[in-house]
């Protein structure tokens, strides 16, 4: 019984932990982009303070029971991706149930929230929600094909679907994968800007065309779950790529350090971007990126 | 002013006065021209101008209230790109039951105009299409562009006005009332004495 | 007298008992129609014996039934799908005419599948998929909608499977002089390799053909969505599989046993591109029933890939995603046949907004697509894991990742459906739309609970599928009641999977409903945003017309023109080369017999100087 | 409850923390104010380091700013918008036209007390505010939430029936969705 008090313990941090983290990273983003805008910015818990303010929102509105939901989807499938994942190599308190999960099922899970999600921002019956949902599936088209080819590529390069198989790999042969295998790090590395939807692939929630895309008809305690389970959800990609090319983490100092230079690369390049158009976007995702796919499969088959 | 410099508003005006039967015409200054029709010459008058004289653009089209004579005044404002001549073409018609033709047909930016006109002045236009409603909302007085709306009246009826506009008076009389004030340092290169 | 024998007598028996009570009176009608759903399934699971065979000559020629696991597996199916679907169709064929022709037609086709399943000889099983055809052939014509294009396309393209069918079982036949299945499969290596490959492509070819794979796959778009739904279900869900019953022992009987793989992968590559192209087809389809029609070829294609692959591991996902295919596409075509009863439409730039109206058949959809899209923690997850660790395992990258965009373009279609009908602005024109009756949405939800089921306790499932590979080769077939595995020991443990999404997900339900409980308020659909303008109520704000334009964009200069046109002119195309074939073709099924006879003769004759044999 | 700042329960010191510092802003541009906001929200004045930050939608909104003179057409909308908001809610309104009627005060369609259609928490005057004092607006805004004053939300709720005369009078067809919180 002692190993389940354990385990529940050990989610519970786990999810506190990509909460906290998950929310500080967003608030460097805003204060990062204020800094390149010659601005000053908020400060870095600002992000704390919305949601918390958003939670005390006295009312809150629904269109109904799938809007009442998606939100609840979202957070389900943050919180569920997390206890997927390794979040350090060998921690008694974040091991969670990464034992019982592979890439594939991580893949598909990370859609469980986004369809949910959806459904709700269908419900509202806001146009808008409506058009930011047909672009954020088609972009979800564009770049989920170069991440898979990169985890393919993994995957036949070392004959194991877990990440925890990957894991030992990467420790067994002392060196990260984004070395050993640069082709699949590349093409992960290009599809992971449409993953973080920041600029230039925020045409899902483009505030000025689509008044925030499906989030238009949320507010309240629906838009800070929304934004609580955002900030895990990127801690949670961020894991999942250090654990994948990064070789992992053996302590929180070390996650930090490395998700936070992985998560610069995204932010960086949305501080100074435009935004694509839809199918630019995905036109972009099947250029490069699904080249250097390729070269990754070819180089992993032989 | 020499001739030289009018000739083409002159040509225009002579033109215009051989062809068709004008209550009044004259040259404002350079580059105006002004002629005034019957209501029913209006469409062969603009049609001339725009095929035959090369007065393409419509620039706009406007209405006076002359409450005194129980008229409105329209007046079409066209250009002409080259000779950079403007026409005004100035047309009376009476204030109750008057109307006058749609011309949305030569320019269909036309159909802007007259709609605002007709609504905010009550000027019928035959013909003209498009709904009712069009810049005002729910409106169910008499239309406010007419003079006899009382738009005082009106505001102070309708609207709320807060205390200290009461006298509505110019703002510089009540500037003026506070001369003897200490004005400070910063505003006295503005002050006007 | 053999069990076998008594169910199909008791599958006739209530067709024509049907028939008559309609004849007579609706109620009578429906009541032999209700006693058939319960019935049949009853006898079957409870006295049906399956080690029986039954064995019997007929001028000549040796027939014999008999069930094996693996067509035991494929009569799970049509068991359980059938008699679901017969409830439906007692709700949805309420107010229609000419019942008894249909209730007699489906019975009939399902002692066609019935009997296809049970057959352990060629000419046996020739004569069962004949009557299945028939039957099938009349309910796609049953509503008289667009008979010239879709019926005759169907008829024509069954023709050709049933043509080339006839032609193998005949080569067989001269060549081992024996009609039994097993005779063949046994004597198939010995044969020359000409032999092997004209009877292994014919065969293929015909049930390829009723599943739908790519190069002949023209027909079933139009059958899907002209046929009654209430049939649809069974159509898409079971009849469609005898396609892949076929197939699986093609492939896997003659094609692993001879060693020659690479003809299970040409169709798994077929099976590839029909899911991808199927899949683009689908996402652009405005009519709900023609997404579905488009979306069972995509699934369809899904299954010959896992069969043609030919591992243990990739069958054994084929087989289940066959499996899953049938309850999910019954759930959705019954929920298509439901809004189309109840809304009049199916047309999804026009319904929108019911989910309010029909939460039930919502509800039954919602997880039918969250199955179809191969979400965890539901069953149609576990066939996608299978079929990609198979792909994966097996070092066919290409596969996999057609089967990948296949099946993440397939989100997209997927939204639209429940969007298209279920979601967006409800409208005062669908004021009055009620759920559907109990008799429709039972079926339904029966079916949903099974995907939840499947969900953390595939097993149940898997111990069919494990018995019926047997009968295909394989012993010995590892699986766990919610445990899967991979050939390189890689699992995905489900009960922690549904475990920890359940409890994240009440722990948050009750956070989010609880806090706040009171100032929670519902709004209508009309009340958004939408920069102070106020909606009046008839206004339409629903953006449903050219839902994936930007796709579409997309897609323009890979295909450059639109698929929907590609599709529709290659289906031209094909029409117009059988085109000749229309004035042979009466249309109706004496005329279809008679040339059958007669080719079968002609072949009998000259099948010598043909073949050479 | 929200009277003096002695009476506000933890609870409240906490939220009221929240909602100060973090205010979703959303400009309802009409007349010549919407051009303030750009750069009052940009590098020149950076709005964004007191957490004020703009919201798209009035679902996710905070304070609604109404930048200059409403005419009764737009008011209707105001009020449709005000009332799609989430409680607590806030309404700030710029310059002389929105506090007066400023030069249209005598204009046959153009509301002169924007304070009897919707309760307005802060006016900052001027024709136009500069950005510092739109800033100023938004620090007053601050230390009114702080103290539990800025309840026009409330007031809104409590005296629904005097609000709604005076919109009704203008409003002449009301079409409006009920609001009934």
């Amino acid at each position: 019984m002692e190993g389940i008090g354990y385990k529940i313990l050990g989610a519970l941090l786990t999810t506190l932990l990509a909460f906290t983290v998950g929310m500080f990273y967003a608030g460097f983003r805003r204060k990062i982009i204020a800094r390149i805008q010659n601005r000053v910015g908020p400060p870095v818990y600002q992000n704390f303070l919305d949601v918390l303010k958003l939670l005390s929102k006295k009312t809150s509105v629904n269109h109904g029971i799938m809007q009442h939901l998606a939100p609840l989807w979202l957070i389900t499938m943050s919180v569920s991706t997390l206890m997927f994942i390794p979040v350090l190599k060998d921690g008694l308190f974040f091991t969670n149930l990464n034992f019982s999960g592979d890439l594939i099922f991580l893949l598909y899970i990370m859609v469980f929230g986004p369809l949910g999600m959806a459904l709700g921002a269908g419900q509202t019956g806001n146009p808008n929600s409506a058009i930011g949902v047909s672009r954020g599936l088609t972009q979800m088209v564009g770049f989920e094909i170069p991440w898979i080819m990169a985890i393919v590529a993994l995957m036949i390069q070392y004959k194991t679907t877990s990440v925890t198989g990957l894991l030992d790999i990467q420790s067994q042969n002392g060196t990260w994968m984004m070395f050993s295998s640069p082709l699949a790090f590349i093409a992960a590395l290009l599809a992971m800007p449409g993953m973080f939807r920041y600029a230039p692939f925020d045409i899902v929630g483009a505030p000025a065309e689509l008044a925030s895309g499906p989030i238009s008809e949320f507010g309240g305690k629906y838009l800070s779950t929304m934004m609580t389970s955002g900030s895990i959800f990127a801690f949670v990609k961020l894991t999942l790529y250090v654990d994948l090319f990064m070789g992992g983490a053996s302590n929180l100092i070390e996650l930090v350090i490395k998700t936070f230079a992985l998560y610069m690369y995204p932010v960086l390049w949305g501080a100074v971007s435009p935004r694509f158009r839809t199918e630019q976007a995905v036109r972009y995702f099947w250029g490069w990126p699904l080249f250097f796919g390729f070269a990754a499969l070819i180089y992993a088959a032989f | 002013m020499s001739e030289n410099i009018l000739h083409n508003e002159q040509k225009l005006l002579n033109l215009l006065e051989k062809k068709f039967l004008l209550k009044e015409s004259r040259i404002i200054r350079a580059k105006r021209v002004e002629v005034k029709v019957e209501p029913k010459e209006v469409i062969p008058v603009l049609l001339y101008a725009k095929e035959n004289s090369g007065y393409i653009h419509f620039a706009h089209m406007s209405c006076v209230d002359w409450i005194e004579d129980g008229e409105f005044e329209v007046v079409y404002i066209l250009w002409h790109p080259e000779e950079k001549i403007n026409l005004f073409v100035k047309t009376r018609v009476p204030r109750d039951n008057g109307s006058l033709p749609n011309i949305d047909f030569i320019w269909r930016q036309a159909n802007t105009y007259e709609r605002e006109i007709r609504e905010m002045f009550g000027l019928r236009f035959e013909g003209l299409e498009g709904r009712k409603e069009f810049i005002l909302e729910d409106w169910n007085n008499i239309p406010p562009m007419r003079r006899d709306f009382d738009t005082e009246a009106y505001v102070k009826e309708v609207f709320f006005h807060r205390l200290g506009r009461e006298d509505a008076k110019d703002v510089r009389e009540k500037i003026q009332e506070r001369t003897d004030e200490e004005l400070p340092d910063f505003a006295k290169k503005y002050s006007r004495d | 007298m053999s069990s076998l024998v008594i169910l199909i007598l008791i599958i006739a028996g209530f067709a024509l008992l049907s028939y008559f009570g309609h004849s007579i009176n609706k109620t009578a009608g429906n009541i032999a129609v209700f006693a058939a759903a319960v019935l049949i399934p009853l006898y079957w699971f409870t006295r049906v014996d399956f080690s029986e065979t039954v064995s019997f000559t007929i001028s000549g020629f040796q027939m014999e039934l008999g069930y094996n696991m693996y067509g035991k597996l494929f009569s799970l199916i049509v068991m359980i799908l059938s008699p679901l679907a017969l409830i439906y169709a007692l709700g949805y064929m309420k107010d229609s005419k000419r019942t008894g022709t249909f209730y007699f037609s489906f019975l009939f086709s399902i002692l066609g599948m019935t009997g296809i399943l049970m057959s352990r000889d060629f000419i046996s099983l020739f004569i069962f998929w004949e009557i299945m055809t028939w039957s099938s052939y009349l309910l796609v014509i049953f509503l008289g909608k667009d008979v010239e294009k879709t019926g005759i396309r169907y008829m024509v393209f069954s023709a050709l499977g049933a043509y080339a069918m006839f032609m193998a079982i005949v080569i067989i036949h001269r060549n081992t002089g024996s009609m039994m299945l097993n005779d063949y499969f046994n004597a198939f290596g010995n044969f020359s390799t000409g032999t092997k490959f004209l009877t292994g492509i014919l065969l293929m070819f015909g049930f390829a053909l009723k599943s739908a794979v790519m190069p002949v796959h023209v027909w079933a778009p139009g059958a899907y969505s002209n046929t009654p739904m209430a049939y649809t279900s069974v159509f898409s869900g079971a009849l469609s599989k005898m396609g892949v019953y076929g197939l699986g022992f093609v492939v896997i009987n003659l094609f692993a046993h001879a060693n020659l793989h690479f003809a299970g992968t040409i169709l798994a590559w077929l099976g590839a591109v029909t899911a991808v192209l199927a899949t683009f087809s689908a996402i652009f389809q405005d009519d709900a029933k023609k997404l579905l029609a488009y979306s069972s070829i995509a699934q369809l294609g899904y299954i010959v890939t896992g069969i043609g692959i030919g591992t243990e591991l990739s069958i054994f996902a084929g087989l289940y995603l066959a499996v899953l295919h049938a309850a999910f596409k019954g759930v959705l075509f019954m929920a298509a046949g439901a809004v189309e009863r109840q809304a009049g439409s199916t047309d999804m730039t026009e319904v929108t907004g019911l989910i309010r109206k029909m939460p039930l058949t919502f509800f039954a959809s919602l997880v039918a697509i969250i199955a179809l899209a191969g979400v965890p923690p539901l069953g149609g997850f576990v066939g996608k894991w299978m079929l990609y660790e198979s792909l994966i395992n097996n070092g066919n990258f290409l596969m996999v990742i057609m089967i990948f965009l296949s099946s993440t373009a397939a989100f997209l279609y997927s939204y639209k459906f429940l969007f298209g009908l279920f979601l967006g602005q409800e409208e005062p024109e669908f004021e009055n739309v009620k759920e559907a009756s109990p008799l429709m949405t039972i079926p339904m939800l029966l079916l949903s609970v099974f995907l939840m089921i499947t969900g953390s306790f595939p097993g149940i499932v898997f111990k069919y599928i494990a018995e019926g590979m047997t009968d295909l080769g394989f012993h010995d077939v590892n699986w766990q009641m919610s445990v899967l595995t991979n050939a390189w020991g890689d699992s995905v443990n489900l009960q922690h999977v549904t475990l920890s999404i359940g409890v994240v997900f009440v722990v948050f339900l009750i956070f989010l409903t609880w806090k706040g409980y009171k100032k929670t308020y519902y709004v209508s659909t009309k009340d958004i945003s939408s920069s102070g303008e106020v909606i009046k109520p008839e206004d339409n704000m629903t953006y449903s017309t050219d839902f994936y334009k930007p796709f579409e964009r997309v897609l323009h200069p890979i295909l450059k023109r639109k698929i929907e046109k590609y599709y529709d002119e290659f289906g031209e195309g094909i029409g117009a080369l059988f085109d000749f074939m229309r004035r042979i073709y009466t249309g109706n099924g004496q005329t279809y017999a008679f040339y059958v006879i007669v080719f079968l003769v002609i072949l009998l004759v000259f099948s010598k100087n043909i073949f050479g044999y | 409850m929200y009277n003096d700042k002695e009476s506000q329960k933890i609870v409240d010191i906490i939220q009221n923390f929240a909602r100060k510092h973090s205010l979703f802003v959303l400009a309802y541009g009409t007349g010549c104010g919407a051009i303030e906001i750009p750069p009052t929200m940009t590098s020149r004045y950076d709005a964004e380091r007191f957490g004020i930050r703009g919201a798209a939608t009035p679902r996710q909104a905070d304070v609604l700013l109404i930048t200059g003179y409403l005419a009764t057409k737009t008011l209707k909308r105001v009020i449709r918008v005000y009332e799609q908001m989430q409680d607590p809610k806030y309404v700030m309104g710029f310059g002389s036209c929105a506090i007066n009627g400023g030069m249209y005060w005598d204009s046959y369609n153009t509301i002169n007390m924007l304070d009897k259609y919707i309760p307005v928490d802060v006016y900052i005057n001027g024709c136009m505010p500069r950005p510092e004092a739109v800033i100023a607006g938004f620090v007053k805004l601050q230390k009114l939430i702080q103290e539990g004053k800025a309840d026009g939300w409330d007031r809104y709720k409590k005296n629904l029936d005097e609000y709604r005369a005076n919109q009704k009078k203008i409003i002449t067809n009301w079409v409006m969705p009920d609001f009934n919180r």
